[in-house]
């Protein structure tokens, strides 16, 4: 088996990778995939520990349960995203997050 | 590390996740980044497989593949002129600094300490199975609550969606 | 599949090889014949296919290369061999080619779940019936891929109206799949064979049938649902800009699926290998398999020649206000009826050990609530079919010169 | 055969199975006549040199049927589970599997009130 750490670090890996796509793209669309990212280094560390921890015997489910829910959050994350962003489009012809700032005072 | 189909996997799922990875970050065509998104998403599945959750692998490759990749190339293709547009990158040396930095962090925070625990023996023979799953969900003192939460959350979520996104001259 | 993989992996460490390398060499064997499979039988489809098509149309079809025309595929092979094949300027030349080897790659990869006989099958996977569903989104993947690559509008414009009608018709697809699912209490496709050794699934839920059965149509593409090669509207659809063998691996890919799906009806609904005699031999059973399946493909192949396509709109309409309500309608009253003969200790809860007998009480009622909700629908259609009728007489009536020149 | 062989035989599968489709491909690219041309080579289109680019405007009704899609794809998740543990489930069990799915046709219910399913 591969150990647990090896995980560990490559979730790491492709969760900085999101931080940066967050941090240094300009393009909504760009910006929200690079979440979805960061999300899924997320659910390799849950089921990662999910697999190797030692009470797996006794059946906890936690951290597949939670997989789940976080798949979950993701897909209506998404969705409201991704129609936030057509609207802004829509409105305003840009995708740029800095473009659309009205609302800030 | 010894070779065998696990460890060969590992390696080809961590060229696919982290690849992919920096193909959505650094590919300035939004269509190709969906690809590549989906390349990284296939390699999490893959993980998934290895980790004994094959249910989970087969659901992220349903909902990323099947459905958002598709969600993300409608979104992309109705905000059209995005992929024109010669998109700068901004604070490409802070953001590089800062991720890696965070990576570092990590490592140090999370790998360190469980460096050498878990040892490959130690590991659950039996896992849970997706009926396992199935009746923790509705029951009482499992996951019930939050079950009927996510079912609110997504019809929230659609019904917001529709509501933002329709044409309000239609 | 599993004693040939142990036996070969067996003899082959026996003659010297190293186990890691044998176990492999076992492994590739076994996904060689499986593979085998889906890649002799769409040679055979494409003749059936033309052959079938002819005949409904009063046509004698291919009869000239080879006995009965068999040979024209391989004719047809060795033609498509020497075609130029010709990649636009403008196109993602790497998704360009790859979007029809998934496309392939993606339907042939089914098979490997597909259990042809009690014991020989691929794998039996604890999710099979949920593999089916995810690995079938690689191929609408590629379809995008495939239309955006090309950098053409008409392929980007078909790509988009194939993958929302494909999109659309999945959720009554997973719906209906849930029904098996629930019934036999396993994702395995052989569980699901296995629960139906009582009672058919066609028989507990046909409702659930016929739903599968009409979005498994509209998800190969066929008419009336056939926008996919909507020749007479979008040029040719997603595939214009391609030519040659590329070409041929999305027309391949497509005659595929279609019989894939008779095969996964007939199991999830057929009892897959069951019927008399098929304990005496695999071969009895594998023919059994190839029977079911083979008669729904005929089915599919015999709408598609009937029926004229649909508009767009008409199709969208009809899966998401008509199909999906009836697909959650079906499964919610499937699973309430069900869930309340067991509590009251009518039906079995486990279908794996119910013989035919413990199961013909709940299947009476299951058929009755069937039958009520077919009448029930019926009387639905006809009444909109009532309503269409007096709008279009009415639109007559107002405009006399429209009406006379429908007539024409 | 246990778990990780299984899948071991299904990778070796996804790794053949492109295969199979690239070898007549190869081979027709060995044996094709190639007298590549501007003209053929250019995007099939009515003949004329297309001006300015392929986007066309997309309707936003192709969004919403994606979200639609997404929002119940998404809720296979927990159904597929559900239906798998549904013969050993108490009545509890399937009145909240009830209750989750009936919350979904109400978003469905909203989206058809609303007049969102038809195509535009």
């Amino acid at each position: 088996m591969v150990p647990l750490w090896m995980y560990l670090a490559v979730a790491a890996a492709l969760f900085s990778i999101g931080v940066f796509g967050v941090l240094a793209r300009r393009n909504a669309v760009a910006i929200l995939m690079s979440v979805e990212l960061m999300l899924n280094a997320v659910n390799i560390n849950l089921v990662a520990f999910w697999r190797y921890s030692e009470t797996g015997t006794d059946l906890l489910l936690n951290g597949y349960a939670f997989t789940a829910f976080v798949l979950i959050v993701a897909a209506a994350e998404a969705a409201v995203g991704l129609a936030i962003i057509i609207t802004v489009y829509r409105n305003r012809r840009s995708v740029i997050p800095e473009e659309a700032a009205t609302l800030k005072g | 590390m010894e070779l065998n189909a696990i460890s060969i996997g590992f390696v080809v799922f961590s060229i696919f996740t982290l690849g992919g990875g920096v193909g959505v970050v650094t590919t300035r065509n939004l269509f190709q980044g969906t690809i590549w998104l989906m390349v990284s998403l296939f390699g999490v599945a893959g993980y998934f497989v290895l980790l004994s959750a094959p249910f989970l692998a087969a659901v992220q490759i349903l909902v990323y593949i099947g459905a958002i990749a598709i969600l993300i190339t409608f979104a992309v293709m109705l905000t059209r002129s995005v992929a024109r547009i010669k998109e700068r990158y901004i604070r490409i040396l802070p953001s590089f600094i800062a991720s890696l930095a965070l990576f570092l962090i990590l490592l140090l925070g999370v790998t360190i300490p469980i460096f050498g625990a878990h040892s490959p023996g130690s590991i659950p023979e039996y896992v849970a199975s997706t009926r396992d799953l199935g009746a923790a969900l509705v029951d009482e003192n499992g996951y019930v609550v939050p079950f009927l939460l996510a079912s609110v959350l997504l019809t929230a979520a659609m019904i917001g969606a529709i509501f933002i996104a329709r044409d309000e001259n239609a | 599949m599993e004693e040939l993989c142990t036996g070969l992996c067996s003899v082959l460490t026996e003659t010297g090889v190293e186990l890691g390398l044998a176990y492999f060499l076992s492994l590739l064997a076994g996904v060689l014949l499986v593979s085998g499979v889906p890649l002799l039988t769409v040679i055979i489809l494409i003749w059936i296919e033309r052959k079938v098509a002819a005949r409904i149309q009063d046509r004698i079809g291919p009869n000239r290369v080879g006995p009965v025309g068999l040979l024209q595929t391989i004719a047809d092979m060795i033609k498509l061999l020497s075609k130029e094949d010709i990649t636009p300027t403008a196109a993602d030349r790497v998704l360009y080619n790859a979007a029809p080897l998934v496309s392939f790659a993606s339907v042939v990869l089914l098979w490997a779940v597909v259990p042809f006989t009690p014991f020989h099958y691929g794998v039996d996977l604890e999710i099979g019936a949920l593999y089916f569903v995810a690995i079938a989104s690689f191929g609408t993947l590629a379809i995008m891929a495939a239309g955006w690559a090309s950098n053409n509008k008409y392929a980007l414009l078909g790509a988009f109206r194939v993958v929302a009608l494909l999109v659309s018709y999945e959720v009554p697809l997973v719906f209906a799949l849930l029904v098996p699912v629930m019934l036999a209490g396993s994702m395995s496709l052989v569980d699901i064979v296995n629960a139906q050794s009582g009672m058919w699934f066609v028989v507990l839920s046909p409702l659930a049938f016929v739903i599968f059965y009409i979005s498994s149509q509209a998800e190969t593409g066929r008419a009336p649902f056939d926008l996919i090669e909507a020749e007479s509207e979008l040029v040719a659809g997603f595939n214009i800009e391609y030519s040659g063998m590329k070409f041929g691996m999305f027309f391949a890919a497509e005659f595929l699926h279609v019989f894939t799906n008779g095969i996964i009806m007939a199991i999830l609904f057929f009892g897959g290998w069951m019927g008399p005699l098929y304990y005496e031999s695999p071969l009895v059973a594998f023919a059994w398999l190839g029977a079911k399946g083979g008669l729904i493909y005929f089915t599919t192949l015999w709408l598609r020649n009937t029926v004229p396509r649909l508009r767009i709109d008409q199709i969208m309409a009809f899966n998401w206000k008509f199909l999906v309500p009836l697909s959650i309608a079906n499964l919610i009253l499937i699973s309430l009826a069900l869930k309340v003969m067991q509590e009251l200790g009518i039906a079995p809860r486990d279908m794996l050990s119910a013989s035919f007998g413990d199961l013909l009480p709940a299947t009476a009622i299951l058929l009755v609530i069937n039958g009520a909700m077919i009448l029930y629908l019926l009387g639905i259609m006809r009444k909109r079919g009532r309503e269409a009728r007096r709008e279009s007489r009415d639109a007559r009536a107002g405009y006399p010169q429209a009406a006379g020149a429908a007539r024409h | 055969m246990n778990v990780l062989n299984e899948w071991a035989f299904v990778g070796l599968f996804a790794v053949l199975a492109p295969v199979f489709p690239a070898l007549p491909i190869v081979i027709a690219w060995l044996f094709r006549p190639r007298k590549p041309n501007v003209l053929k080579s250019s995007t099939y289109e009515c003949g004329v040199e297309t001006i300015g680019d392929t986007w066309v405007q997309f309707r936003v009704q192709y969004y919403i049927y994606g979200l639609i899609f997404l929002v119940f794809d998404v809720e296979m998740v927990f159904l597929f589970p559900w239906a798998v543990a549904y013969n050993e489930m108490s009545l509890f069990g399937f009145v909240a599997g009830f209750l989750f799915i009936f919350l979904l046709t109400d978003a469905l219910f909203y989206a058809w009130k609303k007049n969102a399913l038809d195509w535009k």
